[in-house]
């Protein structure tokens, strides 16, 4: 394993990385936003992406995928980070599809993921509730066993790309109390299921959510997923390794607003001059640099670990991610601090990347939620 | 009696018997507008359905020229002298009566005047501002001027007995509200400092145009200014031409002053506290997140701090020493503490922090993350927090170019 | 009260300023040092001291003293701080004697006291032992009752001016255990009393200490000051009040680095201009510069609340030793940094405030220790 | 068996029969001296009694050439090629043989000579350098200079084939245990970088006088040389008078790299946590202070995002990408890190952090304060981290003037 990226992930990057250039300039979120459309995404796009088979990255080769790691998929979503394309790359293939394939049985793959690798099904993971914070294990959901099968009481919110998936994964207590470990299990929701509304979520980072209310929706026996109460361990590698996917995006997006910044730094005058000639603007650049390089560190450091089944994955994990929070918020404070009043105004896009930043910041985590873990991981 | 305790009794009864009940501010209830719903900010285009109170109190203290209270009667004001002036603003606060009238009106364009306007500026405008009958916003920065404010480019070509103005002008707050605009040109492009002039002019003269500006939190008060081939009579120069300049140094510091003042005031830190209550539960009321208790103290410290500044400051000035340019840490500090506790407050929120509207959240919280998107632009508007340590380097400091 | 100083307020100021300037030089400080001195100070100058009336300012008039306020006392802290004047004023006023004002009896004081005002007695407070930290209440040191007095035993370190007090004031417990809040008792022990053992500390700081061991020391029953068991909360106020007197020696000593770090940027020259036209260390001296106020301010409040008896004196406290411990640390790190590398080398003053910063910010708890008291004083 | 597979059984056999046990690093243990104490450093004042053995490892690895395997055999090297050379050190690594001589000697002035200096040089110094006889001390800093290093003052004047020199170094490390030193001087006050010539002379050459500098935490290595009429052959400049700005930055990147690597692997993170764990016990050996907790737990994250980019740049290295000047990055980073990290342990230490020597604190307590403040240099010397910031802003991100 390395750090650097081989040939194969690098020829992967560059296609992202053009592909988001040409086909999803930053004003397609803003054109969705304004026209109040209904996806908050293309249909099209989406299919163009399924051809390219970024969907397929993480399906394993005999259920129709290709069989990569997680760098490989880091690699694509670090590039649609940059241009924060709305397409449901990360929700489908890090959260939805990878819990079929952590936690699903032989029967459930075969039938659910071929549709996931050609991109023609989608998958959402519907584990937050209001009070879970950054702790799968806060849930009030209940499943309980009604004949053969189970009914689903409750909310979930924040479910990333609910309003479009076909299938929801979603987690639910079958026994204990909000913040048990035993007990929680995850289910596979049709999302068509009677009983089952689905409301879209206006997210401050134009993130593409829903709220999932599940009024008595009953389920068939084999609409569970793994084992009955022990849901929480699959549920919680699943989180992990979206979290190093949401670290490559914010990666993408950190040194977008980066650029953008020294862009403005050069091109910019004040009193005459560029405003990135004078010193303290300067060094805080270097500050921001700094911190930009040790993220990216930090992002392949926690890529390398998963994809090698290294022993400290959780704490290198937790690495990224509290690198990446805070260094995504600061790249974007400084970055709208330096733009001035420009920068404040809606018309400007520096205002979708610092709401993307803090908003990805205090998602699966913020810093000081994983410092607090790696702590723990590390017995102190 | 004396004449002042005279007057005091008179003013109370006066003020008492005219006050509207809802006009007596005992902060905010259940029911009430914002504050700056509740005042009058006056003006031809002022929407009174809000607070018809508000328009009943002032045009009874305007009749008293008691909305201006030290300003010559001849021009509408009170003629009050200072101390009969201070009493009644003690009897005012007794009552907890806001005041009549708010806006640039009286802070800004009206003292400006009196120092500098002709007699014939003080006649035409002063009374119609003391009776809130015109609304002014203020025209300084442009797109390219930004902190560099003496860089403005719309400028000013005298065709006849008229000046012809074309630019832009940005961050005209309340642009859309207002009646006339105070605002500085270019007269001459020889002279950076030199070549600027201070004008007024009516909002509805041809030729200008106003576009409300939304911010990254949405609303907001700003406008941008489009003015093209507007024709302003020599007349309405201040100060002469080109010494527009020294006008705005006059003013700015005003400006500078109010916005530390507002974001200080505006914000309690206890709300903080309450949330990391509520939303890190700890024992016996405390913030059960340690890490974050540390930094809900340190701001509320912080906050600790800087009121005793502003309070020593304050307590300074009235033993006779004047403030100086040190005073730019008070808005370098503020905005950074107001930023620094909305962000904190995300943090408290956590995930419940990501909505903008509609499904899945509760209205405060949507309202918490609206207010730290605008706090943001705190520490830009009004001088940036490198302007103010520009400031206090070279100024106070006395560090080398 | 007022945040600023009165008159008579700023007279003694400019008094002990000038005091301070003209009789104690920083250099006396290194020379007591090269020299090994074993006072580390000069009785002479504290004879002067003296003479200004400065000991006699706390002790109340009918013991003769001044009977003035901390503010009076913090003015001529403060001045004497900027130069580290090491003559023992703060440990006598603040601590050794302000114990005995606090908790002793009419019979004690009237002993005692006299003395202390005209500074022909000293007095040094023994509070802290090697894992008191920053709390009274963790003591090891015991007091067994014995006939109609005491057998003291144990140990105590930091004694500020220990090794030339002649009396000690020490706090031992009489019942209980380390932590405890009942059980602490303070007693007066004679510099001369049998098993006592004095041994001068060399700290960091140059400020001058002692550790005392006690090995059976017996002490009469008049030797008990305050009720027995019950002297935590006296120590408590005593501790406290000193505590600010160590904010105003810091904000002294802030701003003597400061003042000597701008006058390094106005003169020292690199790339042939000095180096305080650099933004980057102008911005970073102006930083410095506002939080030198807030921390004046935060000083003026807690002595204000003292002198006042104030409901929030002890969130007060806690607010001035937080912001100074903050602000003299930034001062001396960011001085340093300034100087480059003349001033890492001993021959520099400025470590000797590097120095005095870090060790006053570890004394009488630091800024987080403060915030965490704070914290429970406001109830979160 | 091929060459090199021959090469490595010999070698191996070699090294196996010669390398004294003492010399093979396990890491510390009691009872060794640190692993400065240990290395030879060489030197006609080369104290060995502490390290007898070292001066043993020293001969017979000089005698095979192999303290400088790479060298010609012509100049006291081993004449190994690439390959040798890479399977001599891992042989050594094998045997954790420690480097058998240490210094400027070798990774400085040696390689500068190789590629620049005459061939009456090399034969002249190379041979004494591989031998461990002389040992280096560098002449750069000057009391005026800093990190201007250009404005260097300490002047040369030709005098028939000599060059008399005058003026002052500081930061000279271990001038009094050197024999000789690679200097900096001005031989031309007209041209600022232009006129600055690389030269070397013999430290008991007469009217050069060396003082030890005591820093803020105490004894340090560094010394003043004071240079007073001192007579230099001309043939004891290295590439070429008015040549020096270019040989001194051929060597000031190795400096750099090597104090940021010195820095990084020095003093490891555990140590934090450990101290935490004494001075602040909480539950199950968990770090009882929530708040400093977290610190201990940010700065050890630090630490391994700063290896984990030293080894990204390791790698990117070996598929062929030149580290460019974003390795200031390191230099930057490691030191402030490390100042973090001792700033962290004396918090942790709390008022057992107030000790110099003697009564009432443990030797452990009394070495970490000395640490610290010696820490505190680590971001002036080698480049300030202001210069690294300058740099970084200057040369990788291309911010203008």
């Amino acid at each position: 394993m390395s750090l650097v990226l081989n040939e194969e992930q690098k020829l992967l990057k560059t296609s992202a990385a053009d592909f988001a250039r040409k086909e999803s300039p930053l004003s397609r979120i803003r054109a969705f936003r304004d026209s109040d459309d209904e996806l908050g995404f293309s249909r099209e796009l989406w299919a163009s992406m399924a051809a390219l088979g970024w969907p397929a990255i993480l399906v394993p080769e005999q259920y129709g995928g290709l069989g990569l790691g997680l760098t490989e998929i880091c690699c694509v979503i670090e590039e649609l980070g940059r241009n924060l394309v709305p397409e449901p790359l990360l929700s489908n293939a890090l959260l939805g599809s990878a819990a079929i394939i952590e936690a699903g049985s032989e029967e459930q793959k075969s039938r659910l993921l071929p549709a996931v690798a050609d991109g023609s099904g989608l998958v959402a993971l519907a584990w937050q509730e209001r009070k879970t914070r950054y702790d799968p294990a806060v849930i009030e959901a209940s499943a309980s066993s009604s004949g053969d099968g189970w009914i689903l009481e409750g909310e979930k919110v924040l479910v990333w790309d609910g309003h479009v998936a076909d299938v929801l994964v979603v987690s639910a207590r079958t026994s204990g109390a909000p913040g048990d470990h035993e007990g929680v299990s995850l289910f596979l929701v049709d999302k068509g299921a009677a009983g089952l509304k689905i409301t879209r979520q206006q997210t401050m980072d134009l993130r593409n959510a829903a709220v999932l209310r599940f009024d008595s929706v009953e389920l068939d026996s084999d609409s569970l997923l793994g084992t009955a109460g022990e849901g929480l361990a699959p549920l919680q590698v699943v989180i992990d390794r979206a979290t190093v996917g949401l670290c490559a995006e914010m990666m993408g997006s950190a040194e977008a607003v980066f650029a953008m910044t020294l862009d403005y730094l050069k091109t910019r005058e004040q009193f005459g001059v560029a405003i990135g000639s004078f010193q303290a603007l300067k060094h805080r650049a270097a500050l921001i640099f700094i911190e930009l390089e040790l993220s990216r560190s930090a992002l392949m450091g926690a890529c390398e670990a998963v994809d090698a089944s290294a022993d400290d994955v959780a704490k290198k994990i937790s690495t990224a991610k509290a690198r990446l929070s805070d260094t995504a918020v600061l790249a974007a404070y400084e970055g709208l601090q330096m733009h001035g009043g420009v920068g404040m105004t809606d018309e400007h896009d520096i205002g979708f990347y610092l709401k993307r930043a803090r908003a990805a910041e205090l998602s699966f985590g913020d810093a000081a939620w994983h410092r607090d873990r790696f702590a723990t991981l590390e017995g102190f | 009696m004396s004449d002042i305790e005279q007057f005091r009794v008179e003013c109370a009864a006066w003020l008492d018997e005219n006050c509207p009940s809802s006009m007596r501010w005992e902060g905010p209830k259940a029911g009430d507008g914002t504050i700056g719903e509740m005042l009058a900010w006056g003006g031809r285009k002022a929407d009174w359905s809000k607070n018809p109170d508000a328009r009943v109190w002032l045009d009874r203290m305007a009749e008293k020229g008691w909305t201006a209270p030290t300003w010559a009667r001849e021009y509408g004001g009170g003629g009050l002298d200072k101390d009969e002036g201070r009493v009644l603003g003690q009897e005012m606060a007794r009552l907890k009566a806001m005041p009549p009238l708010a806006g640039f009106g009286l802070t800004m364009i009206g003292p400006l005047l009196i120092d500098h306007g002709t007699e014939e500026q003080k006649k035409r405008f002063l009374p119609e501002i003391c009776r809130g009958e015109i609304r002014w916003c203020q025209g300084y920065s442009e797109p390219n001027s930004g902190s560099d404010l003496a860089s403005l480019a719309t400028r000013a070509e005298l065709d006849g007995d008229d000046w012809v103005l074309n630019g832009q002008k940005v961050w005209t707050s309340y642009a859309d509200l207002a009646d006339w605009m105070f605002c500085l040109v270019r007269t001459d492009t020889e002279s950076k400092h030199g070549g600027i002039t201070f004008i007024l002019f009516d909002m509805d003269d041809p030729g200008i145009t106003v576009r409300p500006i939304p911010l990254i939190s949405g609303y907001s008060p700003f406008c941008e200014t489009f003015i093209e081939d507007v024709r302003v009579p020599r007349d309405q120069v201040v100060g002469g031409v080109n010494n527009g300049w020294a006008m705005a140094k006059a003013l700015l510091g005003h400006e500078r002053s109010m916005i530390s003042s507002a974001f200080s005031e505006r914000s309690s830190v206890n709300r903080v506290v309450e949330l990391a209550r509520e939303y890190l539960p700890g024992e016996d009321g405390r913030i059960g997140d340690a890490h974050r208790r540390d930094s809900v103290a340190a701001l509320t410290m912080d906050k600790v701090c800087l009121d005793l500044t502003i309070r020593r400051t304050g307590e300074a000035a009235k033993l006779g020493q004047q403030p100086g340019p040190e005073t730019s840490i008070f808005k370098y500090y503020a905005t950074e503490l107001n930023k620094d506790r909305y962000s904190l407050m995300l943090s408290v929120l956590g995930p419940q922090a990501l909505g903008w509207e509609g499904e899945g959240f509760e209205d405060g919280e949507l309202q918490i993350t609206r207010e730290w998107l605008r706090s943001r632009g705190n520490s830009i508007e009004g001088g940036t927090s490198e302007i103010q340590l520009n400031i206090i380097a070279k100024r106070v400091l006395g560090l080398p170019d």
